[in-house]
């Protein structure tokens, strides 16, 4: 463990910033079988709804250039089984915290996640997704309007003490109004950003490849993007922010670090190379060196000095 | 480079049928257990990996057998031997024909869902079964592994959608008429073919599916489909599932 | 010319879809040095303002994974010697009308432009860009809400007998209550999408790549964004659309017609290969062959059937 | 392919300073009619290509000299002899010395700015002039091309930042030491040393720039600059400008 890829969430000191991102990491003991997880910043856990999930009809994926569209919904065995089955499964081969992802489809099933997440020790952060663009939850999500984050962020606020972090969809024509909204309910932190919504259609027959048409488009494709926001919400907010999108190599970390975050979740690119999370933390050190880089939290936000 | 993560030498890569090629490569098979387990393919400027099943192993390496339906399999086809393949390995759980105790079991295969049958064919021989193979394919240009099948013992049956060699209709059809719906079968092919022999077949058996997959190892959640006990991902619980889980119904 | 390569934007017939998009083939006539750019479908012509514009500081072009980011910022001589200059040296090497690109910063700006650009008959459809997002035009576009849409729409309608198109940024909440309000105020068509707002970090200084840090993000990369967007329009309204977004190839052609365009504009593709377009053209008839497509003009919207 | 789109092959490619490399191209020279004219190098795997100037060339190929700065001129740096180059040709306006009716011309070259003054060296020998050529680098490491020039007839002084070897400090240090600040000039290198040439110059001069471009042949407006007589693209007015049309101020 190399000291100078310290950084710190909210009083919560991480060995390093790379953490797997929500949906594609599941609950973690899968990628025991790749690797020793313990040498994760921390992971972020599958997308957690009160109730069981199967989620979207498949084909649920569909593959684009340099990047891929998801239209899993959610799939997760609800909140009590992911305490009582998931939790113990993970904490046989992992012992630090975790980014707990949850997810609703009303304030009231917010509240009761957040309430039973924050119950549980091996929660280090709880991270709020407000913008999942897959499901049908009846109109738009809650992530694309201010007051709407703002009252799922005060509700959540209200029933836990562990540090709320809410995840932000990029679909919205004005981001910053949105993390500063988040900001003044209470939010203690700012996960940003989730997928793009896109959509592909099938060469020989024209119908959509996704079953619903449309999905979350993640991967390398989107970082253009997911820096461009993170750099616009560190201008805006004083919160930390775990900077999210595209990120698939150490020189990835590096620059969304200096567009403002303080910690990465690496997403579609640990399903295309189950070892992309190892080797960043690996090859980080000296990638430090070559860029004369002392300690990885002295950059964070560089590019707005 | 993970240790999951495997570079395979190309021995032979060649046109056995319309558009189906037939690769022999050399490398670490020590993680085959069961036939019907899968790889996932690295391919040139795609991000995706391409799910292909395991046909036949040995110490040495194993043999696919893909169809080029598309960019990666097309990039699959133009190597050369003496090429490198990257593959993902290690994935699915695969048939297991030591769960029943009959002797004289079915295989059914449809068109690129053959190559996996193959290798179970070879299992089952090895377990003292012996297999009854029907194989289906849409036409006489796209019949491969007929002799192979032979070759090994096998008693195989063939039917071609247009008649143009075999039984003329579809591999359920060959298991009416020749009286096989009483057998424990095992079956790879398109879903309705899947569904075909599930719906004739007074057996239990076991099913292998496809679906288009982010990961091919349980991370991702895209490839799931409902089952009697619950979501199962074809990737990680599958690609085989028990005729007992499906949720069909017989009409 | 191959007569299955036909489409009709609004009564005026193509030989083909395929049309360089604005910003990517200035004013067409540097192009004719590479080929008889008289294959076109037709041409849209480098966004044009009231007065010239040098536009942004550069560095204005950053690399992206399968795009690029440019702040060029609308450079351009101003619509006089548009008139004067460009179409007169554009006329010696190429006989069809083009689709001229106009961009504004006040109403009057968009309301003059469009008169001028009605008196020439080399203009066969007025593409009015109300999206630019690298212009600080003293905050949002004109392009993120649908009131200030319409607004524009209505006044450069009033003006000119040419069919208008308004092109849309893809930076919003809702492109498809913009696109409706287009409709509603008497818009003949949409084009769609411009570039979305993107950012990219040095890694060895740490600052941004682009002068202005942000600037609008193209290529292959986006055109998971642009393809759900021209679905999501094309179910929306009835006005016909021209599909822009990361297209690079046929195949990429075909797909956004299947999603809803009449005609595509190809961008980025153009920097990087100047056959792209010619290559597109030439290759369509033999792919069309492949897929079973008789004519073009009959896929339009396929994935809707 | 389109006809502006060459491929060359690569006779060989070496490493001739720290980090600078120099690559012979075998193939079509017939587009270059100036020096100090550049191509556009296809990189895989990247969207754009990497503008190079032509450093030399005759009627089989051309010569090309780059610095390993990113990804692009890595790649290029570890092609072998023997692969291919794909290059979009053409581009850019070049140095014209036959606007100058002085025999006796200085050209200053800094870093991976010298690569195009040894094609303009020969031309201006050609045209029956005497270059005076002044070459400015960092450090004693990354000096190359002395002797070349040497070797055409040049009067060759140097200039390291660091005093490594030749005079310490800048090219504009050895202008105003040798008393070349009379001499119609020709200047190519980073921005600062430009600015330094022609703060220090009395004469007249052509500077080639740089700018990060989109597309090199004048489609994007990308590389554009503000100059007495309004915007210039680099990549097609230029890359080569007249010192009278720069907007710089001498103090
Ligand atoms: C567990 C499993 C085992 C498989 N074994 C074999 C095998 O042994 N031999 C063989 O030829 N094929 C097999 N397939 C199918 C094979 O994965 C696809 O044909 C391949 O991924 C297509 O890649 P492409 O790049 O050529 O096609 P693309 O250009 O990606 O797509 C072309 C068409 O291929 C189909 N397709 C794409 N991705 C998948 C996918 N992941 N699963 C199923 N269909 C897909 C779609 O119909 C699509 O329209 C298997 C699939 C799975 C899930
Ligand atoms: C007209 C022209 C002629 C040139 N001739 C030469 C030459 O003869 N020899 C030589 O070594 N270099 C030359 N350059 C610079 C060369 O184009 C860049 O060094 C190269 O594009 C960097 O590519 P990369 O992928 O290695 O670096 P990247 O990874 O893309 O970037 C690394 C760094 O290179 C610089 N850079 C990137 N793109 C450009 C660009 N288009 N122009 C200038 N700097 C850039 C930036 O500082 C960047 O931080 C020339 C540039 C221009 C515009
Ligand atoms: C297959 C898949 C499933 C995902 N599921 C969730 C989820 O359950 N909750 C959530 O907040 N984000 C989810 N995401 C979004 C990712 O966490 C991440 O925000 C996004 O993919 C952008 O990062 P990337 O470009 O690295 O993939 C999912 C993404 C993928 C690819
Ligand atoms: C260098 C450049 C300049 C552009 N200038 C304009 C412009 O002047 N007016 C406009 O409406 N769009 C402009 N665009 C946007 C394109 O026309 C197009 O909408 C966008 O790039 C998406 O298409 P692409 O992915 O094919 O590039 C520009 C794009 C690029 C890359
Ligand atoms: S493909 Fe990812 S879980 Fe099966
Ligand atoms: S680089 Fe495109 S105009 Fe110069």
């Amino acid at each position: 463990m190399d000291e100078r890829l310290k950084v710190t969430l909210s009083g919560w000191e991480l060995d390093n910033p790379v953490i797997p991102a929500s949906g594609t990491f599941g609950f973690g003991y899968e990628f025991a079988d790749f690797y020793d997880i313990n040498i994760l910043g921390s992971i972020a856990t599958k997308g957690t709804t009160r109730e069981a999930r199967f989620g979207n009809p498949t084909p649920r994926i569909a593959e684009c250039e340099r990047g891929m569209i998801n239209a899993v919904g959610l799939q997760n065995p609800g909140i009590d089984k992911v305490i009582s089955e998931e939790f113990p499964k993970l904490k046989q081969v992992y012992q630090k915290k975790v980014v707990a992802n949850v997810s609703g489809f009303s304030k009231e099933e917010y509240v009761e996640c957040a309430k039973k997440m924050d119950a549980q020790d091996i929660v280090g952060i709880l991270e709020v997704n407000i913008s999942c663009p897959n499901v049908h939850g009846g109109g738009m999500s809650f992530g694309v309007s201010p007051d709407t984050a703002a009252e799922i962020t005060r509700a959540v606020k209200a029933v836990t003490t562990k540090p709320v972090y809410i995840k932000l969809s990029p679909n919205v024509t004005d981001i910053v109004a949105i993390a500063k909204a988040c900001e003044e309910a209470g939010a203690d932190g700012i996960s940003m950003i989730n997928t793009l919504l896109g959509a592909r259609f099938d060469l020989r027959t024209g119908r959509p490849i996704i079953a619903n048409v449309m999905g979350g488009f993640s991967g390398p494709a989107i970082k253009p993007v997911a820096l461009r926001m993170v750099y616009q919400v560190y201008e805006a907010v004083k919160l930390p922010i775990i900077g999210i999108g595209g990120i698939a190599s150490a020189e990835d970390v590096i620059e969304m670090m200096y567009a403002g975050a303080t910690a990465v979740e690496i997403g579609a690119e640990n399903l295309r190379n189950p070892y992309v999370c190892k080797e960043i933390i690996e090859r980080l050190p000296s990638l430090m060196d070559e860029l004369n880089i002392e300690k990885l939290s002295d950059i964070i936000g560089r590019a707005h000095q | 480079m993970g240790e999951r993560i495997k570079q395979y030498r190309i021995i032979s890569n060649w046109n056995l049928a319309d558009q189906v090629y037939e690769m022999e490569l050399e490398g670490d098979s020590s993680w085959i257990t069961h036939p019907g387990q899968f790889l996932n393919v690295t391919i040139d400027n795609a991000y995706l990996k391409r799910p292909i099943s395991i046909c036949d192993w040995n110490e040495n390496g194993l043999t696919i057998i893909y169809k080029v339906v598309g960019f990666g399999t097309k990039q699959m086809s133009q190597k050369q031997p003496g090429e490198r393949l990257e593959c993902l390995v290690g994935l699915g759980n695969g048939f297991t024909p030591e769960v029943f105790d009959e002797k004289k079991v079915l295989l059914v295969g449809g068109g690129v869902g053959v190559p996996p049958l193959y290798g179970l064919a070879k299992t089952c021989l090895k377990q003292g079964k012996q297999p009854v193979v029907i194989l289906g394919f849409t036409s006489e240009k796209d019949i491969f592994y007929i002799k192979k099948f032979a070759d090994l013992g096998c008693d195989v049956k063939l039917s071609t959608n247009d008649g143009s060699q075999g039984v003329k209709g579809f591999v359920s059809d060959v298991m009416v008429q020749e009286g096989l719906t009483n057998l424990p079968y095992f079956a790879c092919g398109p879903m309705p073919m899947l569904k075909a022999v599930w719906r004739t077949s007074n057996a239990p058996g076991q099913l292998s599916f496809e679906e288009r997959m982010g990961c091919g190892f349980g991370a991702c959640m895209g490839c799931s489909c409902e089952t009697i006990s619950g979501p199962k991902r074809i990737c990680k619980e599958g690609p085989v599932l028990s005729s007992q889980e499906v949720l069909w119904t017989k009409d």
